[in-house]
């Protein structure tokens, strides 16, 4: 059950941003959100989407575990 | 040194009076303060969103860095997220060094890094609805400027 | 655009507050704050005589000059003068404009100019007495940065 | 009777910061002023010290009227 969080326009396109998830890898839980929203999908392999794993941005997969914070993080605008 | 996020509005003035207190040795405070544009009635209000924790510990990172590399003796960085009517402030930077280039430089600096790279999705609400904004290329040149400093 | 010399200390945060207010569509307020160094004991007090009148008139061409040539919506200088002891603010220059390259800009060469050039005879009283201060060479290259820019 | 201001060291020099003087010219004025006080018409004379009537910058002489205030400026060192 890793906590799934969406930042920027990726929140508008799933409807939704913040959802516990039960997945053990973060390849699998992209395909998990892929299978079940297609937009959502190929938002998060978007140019520039980084994704941060308990606050640190990650590059590949990883193995999450039940309390792994998952953030999509869209371009940062800056402020 | 202090980094802080508020959904609140805030008054520059009262940041600035405490920021300015006890500085015997200090000479030199310099600050900066973005106001949220109307642009003549284009910008309804502007939207920022930041991810609680990262966002502050990013920028710290980075204001730490100006901090060491200008030889500041404290800074001060405020920053609103969530709605901004126009008119009221967006982000606050004060710099306190012996030196005025220093004090300004790392102001201008810490900017350039706010408007361009830190971690804030900005969303404009217009009349015509809202849209998400990217990244400008004028701030990327900005950011630009300081790179070129250091390789030089 | 306001210049006005004091012989009262002031704080340069309400002065931020005040400028800062109705800006709707203004974007940028840069400040400097320059305060009066103790210099570990070896400055007591520092005292800065103007000529009333031709010292607001001489900063009144500059800073309209700096109006016009940045862009600015307004700007707001503050001096002190009289005896001014350590911790005390000497100077507050606020600039507010479109964009914040040119409010910082516009901060820093008001900045050189009040340090370098302006009408101002100033004085440094120190535990030996008394000694008047000529212009220091650094203040002079400080403010060439500006006199190149305009030629190249 | 022009009324005379001298401004940072010069005052010191002379032990007057704001006098009313008698003279016709600025040539007579500044020899007036030597004859009498012979340090401060060198300090008068001195390296950068500049001229005001009226709080405007003139070089060499000019007439002055009862009504001129002449301003003695040495160098100006900035805030």
């Amino acid at each position: 059950m890793a906590r799934v969080l969406l930042f920027g326009r990726l929140s508008d396109v799933a409807g939704w941003r913040d959802r516990q998830i039960d997945s053990p890898f973060l390849s699998a839980l992209r395909a998990k959100l892929t299978a079940e929203d297609a937009a959502l999908g190929e938002a998060l392999g978007g140019k520039g989407v980084q994704v941060a794993l308990d606050q640190v941005i990650v590059r590949g997969d990883a193995a999450l575990n039940p309390a792994t914070e998952v953030a999509f993080l869209p371009p940062m605008s800056g402020g | 040194m202090s980094v802080r996020l508020t959904f609140e509005t805030f008054d520059p003035g009262a940041l600035l009076t405490a920021f300015s207190q006890g500085r015997a040795e200090t000479g030199a405070v310099a600050t900066f303060t973005g106001i949220a544009r109307a642009e003549a009635g284009a910008t309804i209000a502007l939207e920022l969103e930041a991810y609680p924790g990262f966002t502050e510990a990013q920028i710290g990172k980075t204001a730490d860095g100006a901090r060491v590399r200008f030889g500041l003796d404290d800074l001060l960085i405020l920053h609103r997220i969530g709605k901004i009517a126009p008119g009221e402030p967006v982000v606050f930077v004060a710099t306190a060094a012996r030196h005025r280039r220093h004090a300004f430089e790392a102001c201008d600096f810490l900017m350039d890094y706010l408007k361009s790279r830190a971690p804030f999705w900005k969303k404009e609400h217009g009349p015509d609805g809202a849209r998400w904004i990217e990244p400008r290329d004028q701030d990327h040149a900005d950011l630009k400027r300081w790179e070129e400093e250091t390789t030089t």
